[in-house]
């Protein structure tokens, strides 16, 4: 059984549509991560699902069971925000226990607290637990939001980029974690995120969602090599998938100004957009000439930014080999590293 | 600069307070001191043998006689003071009450033609209430409740709204959605959201609403005064009634009453004073 | 949260419903009210109403009680809400950056505006009467002729001015004080960085972010000067020509004379007038709110 | 802070439960009262005599077991707030003690019950003073229809500082000052040159005061003693018409002659209300005042014989005097066994036995004619006397039903002629035109 299906669903906001027949479904341990630019409908999806906004169209399945128009109170989901942490006023333990004293819930003081204390172990808050929630770092905030998701065991978590307001060092620490974390609780998880790094190191499947659709869904690995799209592929890895317009002559793709790149496939279009990522291009062995514009230094290697033929090329560069600005070089890629999407 | 901000502040309060100085000390008077012609500025334990002493003697009588049913008034302080209060307490808290309830709609619901209604509440705050006593008047008399303590509730309570409205979406505006929402997931209903989450962190809102709710009923005085010929009688309306009083204007009882009658807004401000200047913004400077 | 579903709207109704109500029932049935007996002979008791068609406009906008009425209720607005906007933010810049005993001081300031108008009016005809009021003999003694505060023809309106001012200047000292308070202090550390002086760091930041804060000071002082009433009448009473407001010539017509008919045209009037002036304010109101001053 | 912001919400609900006990209790003992015993309750201002009528109501009370309750309302809002009682349904009085000027209003608008046949029945109508009828009791005026019992019958007089006047070296000043001996003033001349002789603002002493407050009925009352002894009218005594009548030299005169009176008396005494004008004499800055007569107990009693008491000044051999006092009316706008034992009240309160205990209550002042002119009553007082003259020469304001609007305008054209405000000639012409256009307006003229 799946822990979440949502099938077609839709909602519009006035003239704006945030989701637009959306499916997707998550397993019952699994990390399912989505990932989209700003204004995607993200957002959206996850309140979709908590049950804070209603779908105009479609259905949305929890455990085997249709929640569309259930409250958020009986869909026992946990929703970790984006901008909110904590209420202000309250002490991290209050702010713990504020979940597990709903009134539904009624559960005894004693449990309460062995909740509180084992969530706090397992995030390793302890000692933060009679603070105020005003007093507390970003780090600290964070893994107290977190705390009040996990304290009440929900059966599927729902997070709003959690780490995106952490600094970088702490976020790459909490992916780390979480992802651990997500494992052992054995509970499903639905992430949201603009930052493709975590997309790719943490989730089992990611979801690509473009201006409310579902444009591709697959493991990290294959959404890296093969997006579905170009909005995908500009959106996954750093440097980004280096996206160039080609023009088909005979059996080989020739750059904007006229300048061979490599050879195409005989049924390839006569125009198309060409997709590769920057480490499979190589600096040697092409058939034109492309001049270093830029050398980034970036610790275990190095991006070379070309310009070749009258487009912009990133690559990478193992710092083995010297490179310089100015330097011509001609550079190549593997007809079978590219993607090819046609253009008319 | 010190030093001209020093000037500004004692000079200020020194023309602030004198008034009220007077006032105090017209209540330890006799009624002759304080109309005669040779101020009387210096308490004393007894009375001068001259009259153009600037001493007096000093007496709590005023005070002591605000129990009298004062000629030309149908009760004595007390008992306008009781309606006072009555009217001033239940009237904030229903302003506060349904102004909040109001405020948190347009705050968090889409209220079809949302921006015309709050500008219909606002603007109720222009119009004179003399410019709408007389339909009031027609109003009450035919559900007979001229002259009564819940006639002036409900139009106190009415006439604060606008400003309760405006104060309270500020403060609520301010609270960020994800507090409730956070609630509702995390298993409370939307009203038990509203009461445990919404309410605590609206307090200081609704504590500086309150105080400005109370202010403005507790001294009303034209619907008081148009409205009751007798019966729920507030004290600014008894006060101001005495005026034209033939036999003079007894003024110790009218100083002592007044420095009695401010006493409560004064102490309710003053608990409330941090508040007053954390949360006057109307939510225009952001932090 | 913000479903569209039904049972969000209902609860919306259901939040806002009751206000709306109230404010209604109070504002809309007097205004038809108003609107149907203008055109009457209505008389504050008895008789039935005859129509006396335009009648009772033509005499409000003939007769001079009501031009001067307005006239008067205007330069009472505009002079007693500039003095307080001016004196009430002097001192809150003196107070704001703290003076010893500050909160006690800042406490009395504040009493006067929670002081009863009608009351203080009253009270007010003690300490400035011409006769025996403390202020006369204060001045006597120091070898001044005093002024008729309270009767002399061109001195009993800015008396009346200087009382509601002494009364409201805490208001706006207040809101000014809130204002500056909640200026991030990060910004005058920037400008202290920058050797900024004084002068341009108060036109630079703090007057451009107390602008909107104290403009809805402003717009509430304004909204009840111009129902200025309590005072006039505790000094003056409601005919008197030198002094009658809006309210107080509303009361004198409505409830001295009984013309409810004539009155009910004239509350006609103000009341475009009021709603000329709202939308104005509401306009302002939506363009602060909706502007991030702090950027 | 932030504890202490539900402390305020705290307070309030204490208060309020504190509060609404006390409001509960009020009623019950409301309710317990009215089935109790059968009570009257009358309205009157708030002065002297309203404490004497209280008085006598014990008495009828203990003759006939039915309460009599006088409420007293402040002058300032009494009219108001009478006449808003009469717009409601029921009355909260039973009897109202109304302004002489209020008849035509009460009369005409059904507001009073008619007391024409009902009145000689309990009293012979030949005992009362023709002029408190006129005035107090009959609308229209003279035309022998009642709705009103004479209760104060009242007028304006003259009280003086008798120790001032008796001082030898005051007298010695005068005499040297105008070559007259200093006297009671008889005519307005003799008036005002007193005042001026005594107006020492450097002493604190001053000349003279008289009523010229703006918000009631003060300046029209001040104003109307001077208007009619130079010669000047309110009106036409028989048409009504206003134009031609008082935009008179007469009345000009008298104006002009009130405001060189308002420089010699204390400072703003061009807006005193009848309490002001007593204040100012009682504080012992004054010399003489016009006032009513019904003051002139208390002052007795506060001063002794260092005050003294006489009829108004006259001009050119005319003396008019501001006629005070009211009638007891019956609302009509009660059940009718009230309406019945408010007739009772009123019967028992004109017999001659009550009327002699009436004069001797403070400031009762009867209508009864014998009584008036008797030599036991003039002897009673040292104002009785002045008191008893007064009344002859007493004169009244418009009674008309729109007397109201009359007042209002009176007050604000005679206000800005005294001001300065406007020329007392224009300031006349544009009154009477209004008049004129408010008796118009309600089918008078």
């Amino acid at each position: 059984m799946n822990a979440l299906e949502l099938i077609d669903v839709s909602k519009r906001f006035g003239a704006t549509s945030a989701l637009d027949g959306v499916n997707l479904s998550v397993g019952e341990r699994e990390f399912v991560v989505v990932l989209g630019p700003t204004g995607a409908g993200k957002t959206t999806l996850l309140r979709t699902i908590a049950g804070l906004e209603a779908p105009d169209r479609g259905q949305v399945r929890l455990f085997g069971a249709d929640c569309t128009h259930a409250s958020p109170a009986a869909r026992d989901v946990a929703l970790v925000f984006q901008n909110f942490s904590l209420y202000p006023g309250k002490t991290v333990r209050e702010n713990l226990a504020f979940p597990l004293l709903a009134p539904g819930r009624q559960l005894a003081a004693r449990e309460v607290d062995e909740r509180i204390q084992w969530a706090a172990q397992l995030l390793r808050i302890e000692r933060l637990l009679d603070r105020s929630a005003r007093k507390l770092s970003g780090g600290e905030m964070q893994r107290v939001a977190i705390g009040r998701a996990i304290v009440r065991r929900p059966r599927l978590f729902l997070m709003d980029e959690p780490l995106t307001n952490l600094d970088a060092k702490l976020r790459e620490e909490l992916r780390v974690e979480l992802r651990e974390l997500a494992r052992r609780l054995e509970t499903p998880v639905v992430w949201v995120t603009h930052d493709s790094a975590e997309a790719l190191s943490m989730a089992d499947r990611i979801v690509a969602l473009f201006a409310g659709r579902v444009v591709q869904v697959a493991s990290p690995r294959e959404l890296y090599l093969r997006p579905s799209t170009p909005a995908v592929a500009r959106q996954l890895g750093s440097p980004p998938m280096n996206l160039i317009e080609v023009r088909r002559a005979g059996a080989a793709w020739r750059l904007p100004n006229g300048d061979e790149f490599g050879a195409a496939g005989v049924e390839a279009p006569s125009e198309a957009l060409l997709g590769f990522r920057p480490e499979h291009v190589r600096l040697d062995g092409g058939a034109s000439e492309a001049v270093v514009e830029v050398v980034e230094h970036l610790g275990p290697q190095r991006v070379v930014v070309l310009r070749w033929g009258g487009a912009i090329v990133h690559a990478t560069a193992p710092t083995s080999i010297d490179i310089a600005v100015h330097q011509r070089v001609k550079p190549s890629v593997p007809p079978e590293r590219c993607i090819v999407w046609p253009r008319s | 600069m010190k030093w001209l901000r020093w000037l500004v502040v004692a000079l200020y309060l020194l023309i602030a307070t004198a008034p009220l100085a007077w006032m105090g000390l017209s209540s330890l008077k006799r009624r002759a001191d304080t109309i005669s012609p040779h101020a009387k500025v210096l308490p004393a334990a007894e009375a001068p043998s001259d009259p153009t002493s600037p001493r007096f003697e000093a007496t709590l009588d005023a005070y002591r006689e605000l129990n009298v049913v004062h000629a030309g008034a149908q009760q004595s302080f007390w008992r306008h003071l009781g309606s006072s209060v009555l009217i001033g307490l239940v009237s904030t808290l229903a302003s506060v009450a349904l102004g909040t309830c109001c405020a948190y709609g347009f705050s968090r619901f889409r209220v079809p033609g949302a921006k015309d209604w709050l500008f219909f509440v606002l603007s109720t705050r222009f119009l004179p209430p003399l410019a709408v006593v007389v339909p009031v008047l027609i109003m009450y008399r035919t559900l007979d409740l001229q002259g009564t303590h819940v006639g002036l509730i409900v139009l106190y309570t009415v006439f604060n709204l606008s400003l309760s409205v405006w104060l309270m979406k500020g403060f609520l505006d301010e609270i960020p959605r994800a507090f409730e929402e956070a609630a509702l997931v995390d298993g409370y209903t939307r009203a038990q959201a509203f009461v445990r989450v919404v309410l605590p962190e609206a307090r200081t809102g609704m504590a500086v609403t309150a105080v400005f709710c109370l202010i403005s009923s507790w001294n009303e005085y034209g619907f008081a005064m148009t409205l009751n010929s007798s019966g729920a009688v507030t004290v600014p309306a008894y006060f101001a009634g005495l005026q034209g009083n033939i036999e003079g204007m007894p003024w110790p009882q009218i100083a002592a009453g007044a420095l009695v009658f401010v006493a409560p807004i004064v102490l309710f401000t003053v608990l409330v004073r941090e508040n007053l200047l954390r949360g006057m913004t109307f939510g225009t400077i952001k932090q | 949260m913000s479903s569209s579903a039904p049972r969000a709207r209902s609860l919306a109704w259901a939040l806002v419903g009751p206000t709306l109500a109230l404010l209604i029932a109070f504002n809309v049935f007097p205004l038809l009210y108003n609107i149907a007996s203008s055109f009457t002979n209505a008389e504050l008791i008895g008789g039935e109403w005859r129509s006396v068609g335009g009648a009772n406009y033509a005499r409000v906008f003939e007769d001079e009680l009501f031009a001067g009425a307005l006239r008067r209720t205007a330069l009472f607005v505009v002079c007693a809400v500039t003095l307080e906007l001016l004196l009430g933010f002097a001192l809150a810049l003196s107070l704001h950056r703290g003076l010893p005993g500050k909160q006690v001081v800042l406490t009395i300031l504040l009493v006067p505006m929670m002081l009863s108008p009608a009351v203080m009016g009253l009270y007010w005809n003690l300490v400035l009467n011409g006769n025996y009021g403390v202020v006369n003999q204060g001045l006597t003694a120091l070898g001044f002729d005093p002024p008729q505060w309270l009767t002399d023809r061109d001195l009993k309106f800015w008396s009346i001015l200087l009382i509601d001012v002494w009364m409201w200047t805490p208001f706006m000292m207040l809101i000014a004080l809130a204002g500056l308070n909640a200026i991030p202090p990060s910004i005058y550390e920037a400008a202290q960085i920058d050797r900024a002086r004084p002068w341009k760091v108060f036109t630079r930041i703090t007057l451009p972010m107390c602008t909107p804060v104290l403009g809805l000071a402003v717009l509430f002082r304004a909204t009840d000067a111009l129902k200025q009433f309590d005072l006039v009448m505790a000094v003056t009473g409601p005919n008197d020509a030198a002094t009658q407001t809006l309210s107080t010539l509303l009361y004198q017509v409505v409830f001295r004379d009984g013309s409810v008919g004539l009155g009910a045209a004239f509350s006609c009037v103000i009341l475009v007038l009021v709603i000329a002036l709202a939308t104005v304010f509401t306009r302002y109101i939506d363009r602060l709110q909706s502007k991030d001053v702090t950027a | 802070m932030r504890t202490n912001s539900w402390t305020l919400p705290a307070l309030l609900a204490l208060g309020l439960i504190a509060c609404s006990g006390e409001a509960s209790r009020e009623s019950e003992t409301k309710t317990a009262d009215a089935s109790a015993t059968p009570s009257i309750k009358v309205w009157w201002f708030q002065w002297d005599p309203a404490t004497g009528l209280q008085e006598l109501g014990r008495e009828f009370q203990a003759e006939t077991g039915i309460a009599v309750e006088v409420q007293q309302i402040p002058l300032a809002s009494y009219q108001e707030k009478v006449f808003l009682e009469f717009g409601g349904s029921r009355t909260n009085f039973d009897i109202v003690i109304g302004d002489s000027q209020w008849i035509g209003r009460g009369a005409s608008g059904g507001l009073y019950v008619e007391l024409t046949d009902w009145l000689p029945t309990v009293v012979d109508l030949a005992t009362i003073h023709p002029r408190a009828a006129k005035y107090l009791c009959e609308y229209p005026e003279g035309s022998g229809r009642w709705y009103a019992a004479p209760c104060e019958t009242d007028a304006v007089g003259l009280a003086y500082r008798k120790d001032w006047f008796e001082d030898p070296k005051e007298r010695a000043a005068f005499q040297a000052r105008y070559g007259r001996e200093l006297a009671v003033p008889a005519t307005y001349e003799e008036f005002r040159q007193v005042a001026e002789f005594f107006q020492r603002p450097d002493e604190k002493r001053y000349g003279c005061a008289m009523p010229s407050d703006r918000n009631y009925d003060g300046l029209t009352m001040g104003v109307q003693n001077l208007l009619w002894a130079f010669g000047g009218k309110w009106k036409d005594e028989d048409s009504n018409k206003v134009v031609g009548h008082l935009d008179t030299q007469g009345t000009a005169d008298a104006i002009e002659f009130f405001k060189t009176l308002m420089k010699l008396g204390p400072k703003g005494c061009e807006r005193l209300d009848y309490g002001q004008v007593l204040e100012s004499f009682t504080n012992g800055s004054t010399a003489m005042i016009l006032n009513y007569f019904a003051f002139f107990p208390g002052i007795h009693a506060q001063f002794g014989d260092k005050v003294g008491f006489a009829v108004v000044p006259s001009h050119e051999g005319r003396r008019v005097a501001s006629l005070g006092g009211q009638g007891l009316s019956i609302s009509a706008k009660i059940p009718k066994e009230q309406q019945e034992r408010a007739k009772r009240f009123i019967a028992w309160f004109l017999q001659r036995s009550v009327q002699e205990k009436w004069i001797t209550k403070p400031a009762g002042f009867t209508a009864n004619a014998e009584i008036l002119s008797s030599p036991d009553f003039r002897a009673k007082t040292p104002f009785n006397g002045p008191f008893a003259d007064s009344v002859d020469a007493m004169r009244d304001f418009w009674n008309v039903p729109v007397f109201n609007k009359l007042l209002a305008a009176t007050q604000r054209y005679v206000g800005m002629a005294v001001d300065g405000e406007m020329p007392t000639q224009e300031a006349l012409q544009k009154l009477a035109l209004e008049k004129e256009r408010i008796l118009k307006e309600a089918g008078l003229l």
